[in-house]
């Protein structure tokens, strides 16, 4: 992209519905309320929580074994657990609201009633800025969880949720990691009226445990795995790319592989507005504010510089 | 906002120590002395900044020293097991290594002054080293058993002599103490103790044991539970141990926020993994 | 998959029209001649060396950066250059056959009456015991290639060549890597008479320089750059993984993401009969004797034994 | 089979010194000094085994020592560029580091005892330190000439006075020698030295100067190529150099195999990209 079209791009922390008060935001699944959270991370740095997928439905986790490192990415099973969305926004949505914290509630479903109904739930909540839609969970076949791996897909459920969300309130699509199929997805999103398109979920993987020829997650579903961390970025930055040259209107918020604040610069120069941390979030508890100290830096040594970072806050 | 009870800075390697096949890793780590209690841990970015391993790695904070020539500074008690802790026993004093602690709950101390066990294998000797201590000031008369593998991976006897009443060794091959497992030793021991609390530091198998040992006796129990917790802080949900709440409500719950420590009857021993 | 799912896979080595003499194969494009190469590697460690992708005419290689790191990966420009069929046949390939190296010749072409005369030409030279057909190198829209992104272009292009290959010629289709098609595209390839698939093929991948916010790598492409690595290795064995469920007969060459010997045990227990290393060579010369060292040693220690390495000798 | 041109090892790390802001690295590298000649280059894995950053790193063999107390050593002369080159300078004597060398091709030698002049900068002298003395020995006349940002980065200047018939020095700050940047002095110090053969090693814009300059005054150039070079044993194709071939055919071709010394009336300048 050159720096002319950089500049025709969304700008910086704009999600169309709202406009975020800074680029980095806590990916779904990886920021979780704890007694000791705040006394590490900087919450203000963040420019959005955007909270664990939940379902209609309540679904208890597994103990056990849950991720497998591998060279500089985690392999996880994909499964939608926790509190369901009264329990989320009975617990976790008002403890960040409370700290000024804006809030995304990513939510899936398994029907275009039941995305209509969690969606309605999940907007109408007091703080909440924003809704992303986890769309086909990497090997979510099986689970329940409406199918979407063509345009078409994606389309109808944007269709189906689009009329519950208040003004004021963003929808995001949250894209699988199909490199063949991203732009399509991506255009059938905005089309039927996403505000913006999160690229991309964690990739389709399967890890080997050394001492079983297995995968080493004795109570998951081997065929539901996949990939997060460092080792992403160069595909997640793929997508982004794509999608901003494909799609030069639409609004992007980059997911995948950030550890540096270079990494989110080298996400907002391919062409997001904003990005997503996760897998960083659990090896580095003070990312956020790390993460911003490093983005100025590295804005500022990149020429010619992309963007003007947004300071202005959310309305 | 109130005083952080928890820290994260970038601790800096001052001295290694062999201790057997164990090592002795001393950090300066400003503030993290104060704060600490015995049970609570130490979570380490291990192999440098380049390193493409991501989990992190858990530590009971074996000692701590407010102050010193060197600042506030805290010792773990490694064992060499991955690349990791092979890379963390290697480090040129000055290496900065990303430190956040202290993390988890700690040992429950007892209101009275009572007699307690603490039961520990190998490195969980850590755990435990300065509970005996915090026992001791409180009154309590406090027991020991320690096990390991062989004499090359018990530490801490010789320290733990000076507070506790009794400190008995088992070792599997028989190198030092008597031969055997913690785990078969302990219906005798807690018999002749008659701990009115059990507090134990080692793998699964052992922490089990001992909350049914304590339990058929009517004693309490302290287990610390040391399995996996790749991130430490309660993000990645690694680490979630069944347990049956206050409540009568059976949850899994994060080892890293909701312990490392339990009490051991509170624990669902059949459904936990490793 | 299960023990005895195992057993019923493809031997170790086994690529139908031919057996290799061990598991462990040099990826295309990443095991050049030098003046050195044998005091380095040792050759005899080698099941057999892949070609780089040669076209029909030759095509010279642009001076300048040609790999960007990335974590645990590196990420670099698809091109097909080189010297071409003829180049390579009257120069690499007798260089590795006089070493007694068993030589797959990799090819690409723009018709499918092109394919067939070059997997002629390859077919044709003493020594190669296999040609792979790169198929759909990623991001090659506009390099003239033939298009292969649906199971019915695999298809076309392999019964296209099928006939052009004596007997002890073995033919192996190389895959893009695209999670949600490897299955259909791995199953087009079988049906229409490839001996093996080759899974996967370099990522689509995007890379940004921090200090211009573009691709590192002026003389290319930035639509045509890919991911290869330790970085790539959950995505590869994903793809083997799911090929060996949903075709337990078909014969699996696996390449992605091999570092160790503990990496080319994982891909041969999830399904893989041989194991192709690409990006390991670069960074370490004498890869083939420690991989050969350190795959005994790794399958020593899986229980179950995964499978019965082969030390069969090629016909 | 002969014996091979070329090893591969894990060097051990003997020792660290400063030189100003660059630093000497001594590596037991056995065989590696038997090999040698001024020109080629040692390849390394820098980060230890878990580093996430796959490119290797060329550095000049500075020095050798075929068999001392530690066995065959050799020294390097390591600017702190980068992680990997930060980790190296850093590292605890006795960390083992992947080295391939001797690589590429050598300088070539005159025949004759002529007149050479050879130019470096910064870290380049490494490439030229060794070379000064075998010139020396065949009867040249050598003169040298070191560039540098400033004091800090410069070394072997006293090392060459003893092979040299003159050392000059010139420093972008003018901290050490006259101030100035080595391409612009060339032109006046060769016309007063009027050698047969320059020999330089530095970035791309130097050789190339040295590559005109000689080439201007009928001289034969030996230019030292330090582009990238990631894999350093020719896979990679990430060195490519354009240069016209003995048949006068433009090829590009593989620094690390071909070079890294190349004539320099045989590279196609306005084609090199570093
Ligand atoms: C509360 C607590 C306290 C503890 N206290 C102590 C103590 O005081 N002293 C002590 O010595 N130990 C202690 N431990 C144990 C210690 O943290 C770990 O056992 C030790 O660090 C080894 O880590 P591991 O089990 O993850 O290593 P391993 O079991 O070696 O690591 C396995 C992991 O490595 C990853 N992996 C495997 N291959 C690769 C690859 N190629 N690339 C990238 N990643 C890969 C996989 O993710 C796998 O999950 C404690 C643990 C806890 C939870
Ligand atoms: C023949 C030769 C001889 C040389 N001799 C010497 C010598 O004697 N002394 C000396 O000091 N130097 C010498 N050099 C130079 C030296 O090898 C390198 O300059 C130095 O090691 C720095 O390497 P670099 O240029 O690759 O580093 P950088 O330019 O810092 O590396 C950039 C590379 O880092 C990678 N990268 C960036 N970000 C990441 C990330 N987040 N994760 C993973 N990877 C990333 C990218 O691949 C990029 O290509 C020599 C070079 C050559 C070719
Ligand atoms: C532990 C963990 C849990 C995750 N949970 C969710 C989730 O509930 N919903 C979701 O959409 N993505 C989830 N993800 C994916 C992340 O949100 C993110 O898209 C992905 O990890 C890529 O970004 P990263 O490389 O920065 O981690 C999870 C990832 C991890 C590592
Ligand atoms: C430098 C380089 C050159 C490559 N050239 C080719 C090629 O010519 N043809 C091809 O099919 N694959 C090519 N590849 C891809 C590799 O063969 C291999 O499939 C891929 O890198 C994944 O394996 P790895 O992770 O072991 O590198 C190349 C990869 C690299 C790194
Ligand atoms: S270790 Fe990650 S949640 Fe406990
Ligand atoms: S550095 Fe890889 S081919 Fe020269």
């Amino acid at each position: 992209m050159s720096a002319a079209e950089a500049t025709r791009a969304p700008a910086v922390g704009d999600l169309g519905a709202v406009r975020l008060r800074g680029p980095v935001v806590a990916a779904s699944g990886c920021l979780r309320v704890t007694r000791t959270l705040e006394d590490l991370a900087d919450l203000s740095a963040l420019g959005a929580w955007v909270s664990p997928t939940v379902a209609l439905a309540s679904a208890s986790s597994p103990p056990g074994p849950r991720w497998w490192g591998t060279p500089a990415g985690l392999v996880h099973p994909t499964s939608i657990e926790g509190p369901g969305i009264s329990g989320l926004l009975a617990g976790d949505v008002p403890w960040f609201v409370a700290r000024k914290v804006p809030v995304i509630v990513s939510v899936a479903a398994a029907t275009l009633g039941d995305y209509a109904e969690i969606v309605r739930h999940a907007a109408a909540a007091p703080g909440v800025i924003g809704v992303e839609l986890r769309l086909a969970p990497p090997g979510a076949r099986g689970l329940g969880f409406h199918p979407v791996t063509e345009g078409f897909h994606v389309g109808r459920v944007v269709a189906a949720v689009r009329g519950e969300l208040p003004p004021g309130c963003a929808l995001l699509a949250k894209l699988p990691a199909l490199p063949d199929k991203v732009v399509d997805l991506a255009r059938a999103a905005v089309d039927a009226g996403a505000d913006a398109v999160t690229l991309v979920d964690a990739a389709p993987a399967y890890a080997v445990d050394p001492a079983t020829g297995r995968p080493p997650f004795p109570a998951f579903d081997p065929d539901r795995l996949s990939l997060s961390g460092p080792a992403l970025l160069p595909v997640a930055l793929r997508s982004v790319h794509q999608v901003r040259a494909a799609l030069p209107q639409a609004r992007i918020v980059a997911s995948g592989g950030v550890r540096t604040g270079a990494d989110v610069a080298a996400h907002l120069a391919a062409g997001a507005s904003a990005v997503q941390v996760g897998t960083t979030l659990l090896r580095d508890p003070v990312a956020p504010q790390r993460l911003r100290t490093e983005l100025s830096a590295a804005l500022a040594a990149m020429t010619p510089h992309p963007i003007e970072p947004s300071d202005e806050e959310t309305p | 906002m109130t005083a952080p009870r928890v820290l994260h800075t970038d601790a800096e390697v001052l001295a290694h120590k062999r201790a057997g096949s164990l090592h002795v890793v001393t950090l300066v780590a400003p503030g993290v002395a104060e704060l600490h209690r015995p049970g609570t841990f130490a979570e380490l970015t291990l192999g440098g900044p380049d390193s493409d391993r991501l989990a992190r790695h858990a530590f009971w904070i074996l000692r701590t020293r407010p102050s010193g020539t060197y600042g506030s500074t805290i010792e773990l008690l490694v064992a060499e097991r991955d690349p990791g802790t092979r890379w963390l026993v290697q480090t040129a004093p000055g290496t900065a290594v990303p430190l956040t602690a202290p993390l988890g709950r700690p040992f429950a101390l007892p209101r009275e002054a009572v007699t307690c066990t603490l039961v520990a294998h190998e490195d969980g000797v850590a755990a435990v080293l300065g509970l005996a201590g915090r026992l001791k000031e409180r009154g309590c008369v406090v027991h020991v058993v320690l096990g390991a593998a062989s004499d090359a991976r018990l530490y801490g006897a010789l320290d733990l002599r000076r507070t506790a009443r009794t400190v008995q060794v088992v070792t599997a091959d028989g190198s030092v103490g008597r031969r055997g497992e913690l785990a078969e030793v302990l219906p005798a021991v807690l018999d002749e103790q008659r701990p009115e609390v059990v507090y134990a530091a080692g793998p699964v198998p052992l922490l089990r044991a001992t909350a049914a040992e304590a339990e058929a006796r009517g004693a309490w129990s302290q287990v610390a539970y040391a399995g996996a917790m790749p991130c430490g802080v309660g993000h990645c949900l690694g680490c979630l141990v069944p347990v049956v709440g206050e409540d009568a409500v059976a949850r899994n719950v994060r080892a890293c926020t909701e312990g490392p420590v339990f009490r051991g009857d509170r624990v669902r021993w059949d459904e936990v993994t490793s």
